[in-house]
């Protein structure tokens, strides 16, 4: 069933709204509200375009910390978001015990995630193992950078699906760079999309800023996943438009003019630009939607800013379960 | 009552969760058709079928982060780790992942599962099948780390273990696996409770805190020790982490004298710990300085005999630990 | 002499030893053209070239796995894991390969390499960028554990690392790289030795065993408990493993009072080594028990500042334990 | 430069006495008077067809705990063998502080491997950097089991000598099984040859019984290696006809219909009569070998069995070193 115009719209729109909330964690820091941002800017169209491919309340999302826009589709709100970049003690991901962009949405079967990359991808294949054991027809849509896929950890959980034919989707978000370090001296294959063949499942590659395309190639391997004919890795290339992270000076790593020529090929502007020219979107309802979007990153701001900040003594617990978590 | 091992224990244990509660699974290597290397789970891969018995690749992160995510889904793991030296490769997914999870995710995220794993040295296993590993989990808030001295002890608690809700770190003294036969109820369930350490002789000279096969030997020695007149208490420390402080500390008041006995290496070990919690809480109790009587500060323990026997800690070094203490 | 800060200090000793022994390579994430995360390389790639400052793949087992190799082969590298927090990945190759080569070889081959991180909590960093790791190696025979707590031991301890032919874990408190700031010899070469800790604080009532940030917070913390009229001796252990008994247990025969001071969790870290060897083998000298402040047992350092600070061992917290000690 | 027929009787006396050195030791343990042997039996043709494509004082072996004939090759005596059987002190690779097969000879450059798998597969790569920024045209060679490739730690291995184009092979012996744990169970590829697709290096599939396919497969690789063109994989298919170890029962995971059938592709009876077929060895001249290796074995027992067993307290060294070790 190819995607409603409504839908396309619906996507758009999360763009859109995770690309101003993203710019606003921006500004917080430079006005030195935030301590710390880590930004998905240049990201959004695949992240979007893959996580529209499972199914909200049914399937699992093991993400990373730059899939803003992936967890804006899944229900977490710009208030949740912006009390976690202020460390309030309400945001869902951790309570404020985590940085901010280390999320967990557990009621939208999105797991918790940590720094220390690629630890992720094997939990992953650990729930579609629990999926495969219980004959259930949910499936995995996990997340992680090209430079994460040089950990051990990713090539053990992709081996792992590959052998039990587990309902996992691995997606990696190529975006050039780990931090400093370019692709090249992270993979001797030209797409982590490549490493699939050395380990016996699908390897396909998409053009990253180009929504609609990232959705058909991810629905069709959740499709495959869900009926039983197991995993694929999916790589999606696109650009870090941002430096790393707040922390992070650009400069030392690569040439303006290499920035300025990605930007030219910004998700935004590419995706805004096909909706208008498929007649999907109007330059006027375009422009709402910009207004709309400034209206909910202002509110969530302001609603962030007026919560609470946790106890020091919170962080005592909770360190030890006295229940299991499950229903 | 029947007399049983080690391993049998820790076998009936598995056995019975993995019948009582059909989202407990097994995974590790070598665990199906062949049992385990030790045959720890020698028949259940017959019992329980491939996918409830599950040989894993060669490969203990795969082992122990498909366990964490399994767990998240909702299954109860049991991770085999075929040695407790072999664990390594799997410590970023153990003290990164499985610990901290509760913790970062304030209470949304449970891991409930447990990790398997034979240590210790004196079977000739060389560096790399000799290792006891404990000290680098009781450091870990998140863990808890469990070493079961008797066949009763191991499988109530290795029950316990698989129905907690925490990770639980449960490492075997497989010196002992054969070696050591207890009476376990034959037609009774029962469960140990994870916490507790337990004052296994009573005695009012002096306290040996021992886990494990060095519980075993303490005992030994305690006997040999009071041929010659000394009274020696010792207490089976059993959960290391969480500590049983209390359970320590009393027992010191009533002896005044404290010895701790392991056998990995001493410098950073365990006793550490417990010698620091003595020197603190207990200080007014003391009358003698707080002893450790640990393997050496060399790397692991050699293969060739001599060299083994020169590492390891047994009853003959115990006694003579005993007997230097109590003359203080 | 000038002043510099920790992090001058560091990379500092690196471009001398770069230098000095053409052996000596750099390698880890980002430390090329970027100049590390915290420009500790910063300005060493374009000095010595990629092939000495080599950006490695995001792979922490890669960079201490290549390390040891080229060590094997004559090369002399400095492994940086970018964080202390990260480490864990390559955890196997520092445990069962580095520590033990020289000894399970029968001193046949040598690994002559650092691995530098920077540690320690207090700078906003949340569970996964605060971590102080110390504890899991300072149980390692084999390993070198080694902690600066100033400018002028930085550089000369880092140089010792890089001609040690010893593995070495050099931890670099992170929250003082830029915020502490000391005196180095300019025109002059000099190294400090690997083993001895220092009294950096001479005192009659009570010794503050500390080291890294801690240590500067102690030193701050005295001289607060000076002007109520406490004495405080001040101790900076610096070389961590080996542990520099001797120098430990001078302290005490003098001050007969001991507080050990970390920011790692309390439980198992390595206060509790320091707190055993006073227990075991000062015992006689103590008037007080053995004091430990540390941090909570709570798997990390939480993000929110509220959060940070209750965790953060800081002076305010270490004089109020000073002063409880001198109260005994 | 083809292989010699001196060369190639050489290559067939080294597996012969390697393999009849082994069955000795499974003859040592049944009379307990060792505590345990792994075996190399069956892949003798493989390893010595490998080991001699490597140059010998020059290149550099990172093995693993099955390639005694490889160490044999190199120089390592079968009284050197017996002796770390024993667990006597003068034994070269450890002074008797591993369990034997866990090898190092220094001055042949063979490289101290510990028993967790596949940590030696970093080593390689190391020594292959510290060559290229050496110029050197030497050449390293390490070898593992098809089970533990498995292992984060030699994709990461070959990840980085693809990157870096560095003068290592990486051998996977391949028995068909990791003690009990099938091929199947290890990957979803027919082969660890296959993997090295996914990381952008030759990978090459061999038959292991055949010694001389597997001589010119790894010179091959050895050669490009040396001039430049970077790492290889080989992965040669054998079967380990032995239990796993003195410690492993192998009935209860395999039939013995199998181990009889492989008993039959016997590399030691396949090159044995591929070299009388083709007229480089008669049946006198392989009976004269077979004599000299039990001599050989007979001679290494007696001598061990003499050798002094090390002092305990000689365990307590050598844990640092005061000086490092290189000249
Ligand atoms: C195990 C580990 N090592 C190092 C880091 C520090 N670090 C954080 S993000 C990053 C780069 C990640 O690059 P990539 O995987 O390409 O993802 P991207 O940030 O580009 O989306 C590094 C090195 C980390 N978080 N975890
Ligand atoms: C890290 C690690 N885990 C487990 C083991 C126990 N073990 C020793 S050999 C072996 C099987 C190895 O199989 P493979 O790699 O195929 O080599 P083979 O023995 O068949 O030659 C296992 C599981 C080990 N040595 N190291
Ligand atoms: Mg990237
Ligand atoms: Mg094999």
């Amino acid at each position: 069933m190819p995607l409603s115009n409504e839908k396309k719209k619906e996507m758009f729109w999360t763009m859109l709204l995770s690309r101003r909330l993203d710019e606003r964690a921006w500004v917080l820091h430079r006005q030195g509200k935030i301590a710390f941002h880590i930004s998905g800017i240049g990201q959004e169209a695949a992240q979007v375009g893959a996580v529209y491919a499972i199914e909200k309340g049914k399937d699992w999302l093991v993400p990373y910390y730059r899939d803003l826009s992936m967890l804006i589709a899944m229900g977490m709100s710009p208030t949740d978001f912006v009390m976690s970049l202020m460390g309030k003690a309400q945001e869902p991901s951790s309570g404020a015990r985590q940085m901010p962009s280390h999320f967990s949405l557990r009621q939208a079967n999105i797991v918790s995630h940590s720094a220390p990359v690629a630890t992720q991808s094997p939990h992953a294949s650990g729930i579609g193992l629990g999926i495969k054991m219980d004959g259930k027809d949910e499936v995995v849509l996990t997340t992680i950078g090209e430079g994460s896929t040089s950990q051990g950890e990713w090539y053990e959980a992709v081996n792992f699906a590959a052998i039990h034919q587990l309902p996992v989707v691995f997606l990696v978000e190529n975006n050039r760079y780990a931090i400093s370090v370019p692709q090249e001296k992270q993979m001797a294959v030209s797409s982590a999309a490549d490493k699939a063949c050395g380990l016996g499942l699908p390897g396909i590659e998409v053009d990253g800023t180009q929504m609609f395309e990232v959705y058909d190639a991810v629905k069709e391997a959740v499709d495959n996943a869900r009926k039983g004919d197991g995993p694929s890795v999916i790589e999606a290339k696109m650009y870090r438009l941002t430096p790393h992270s707040s922390d992070d000076d650009d400069r030392s790593y690569r040439t303006r003019e290499e920035v300025e020529h990605f930007k030219k090929e910004d998700p935004i502007i590419v995706m805004k630009e096909q909706l208008i020219e498929q007649g999907l979107m109007t330059e006027e309802e375009y422009k709402t939607l910009e207004e709309k979007a400034k209206k909910s990153v202002d509110d969530a701001v302001e609603e962030a800013t007026r919560a609470p900040y946790p106890k020091g003594e919170e962080a005592a617990t909770p360190v030890y379960a006295e229940e299991e978590n499950h229903d | 009552m029947t007399e049983i091992t080690m391993v049998e224990a820790i076998r009936q244990a598995m056995d019975e969760e993995l019948a009582r509660d059909d989202r407990v699974f097994i995974i590790g290597e070598d665990v199906g058709v062949r049992g385990g290397v030790f045959r720890a789970t020698q028949g259940l891969f017959e019992k329980y079928g491939e996918e409830r018995v599950m040989d894993s690749p060669l490969a203990e992160l795969t082992i122990v982060g498909v366990g964490v995510g399994a767990a998240l889904y909702g299954k109860r793991p049991i991770c085999e780790i075929q040695f407790a030296d072999f664990i390594y490769p799997a410590f970023n997914q153990i003290v990164s992942e499985a610990s901290k999870m509760y913790y970062r995710s304030n209470g949304q995220w449970t891991v409930p599962m447990v990790i398997r794993a034979p240590y210790g040295g004196g079977i000739g296993g060389g560096l790399y099948h000799s290792q006891s590993v404990e000290a680098f989990f009781t450091h870990v808030p998140g863990l808890k780390v469990v070493i079961p001295s008797n066949p009763y002890d191991a499988k109530g608690l290795l029950k316990s273990a698989v129905r907690d809700p925490n990770p639980v770190m449960f490492f075997e003294p497989k010196k002992g696996y054969r070696l050591i036969k207890g009476e376990v109820p034959e037609d009774q369930e029962y469960t140990v409770p994870i916490g507790p350490a337990k004052v296994t002789r009573e005695g009012q000279d002096l306290t040996v805190f021992a886990y494990g096969m060095m519980h075993h030997y303490a005992l030994q020695a305690a006997e040999k020790a009071a041929e010659e007149g000394i009274d020696v208490e010792v207490v089976d420390l059993r959960t290391l982490y969480p500590i049983d402080q209390e359970t320590i500390l009393k027992s010191v008041r009533k002896t005044s004298k404290a010895l701790i006995v392991h056998e990995d290496n001493l410098t950073g070990g365990y006793g550490a710990e417990v010698a620091a919690t003595i020197a603190e809480w207990g200080f007014k109790d003391l009358d003698a300085p707080v002893r450790r009587l640990a393997g050496p500060d060399v790397p692991a323990v050699p293969f060739s005999h001599p060299m083994q026997e020169w590492f390891m800690v047994n009853t003959e070094k115990i006694a003579n630990a005993i007997r230097d203490l109590a003359a203080f």
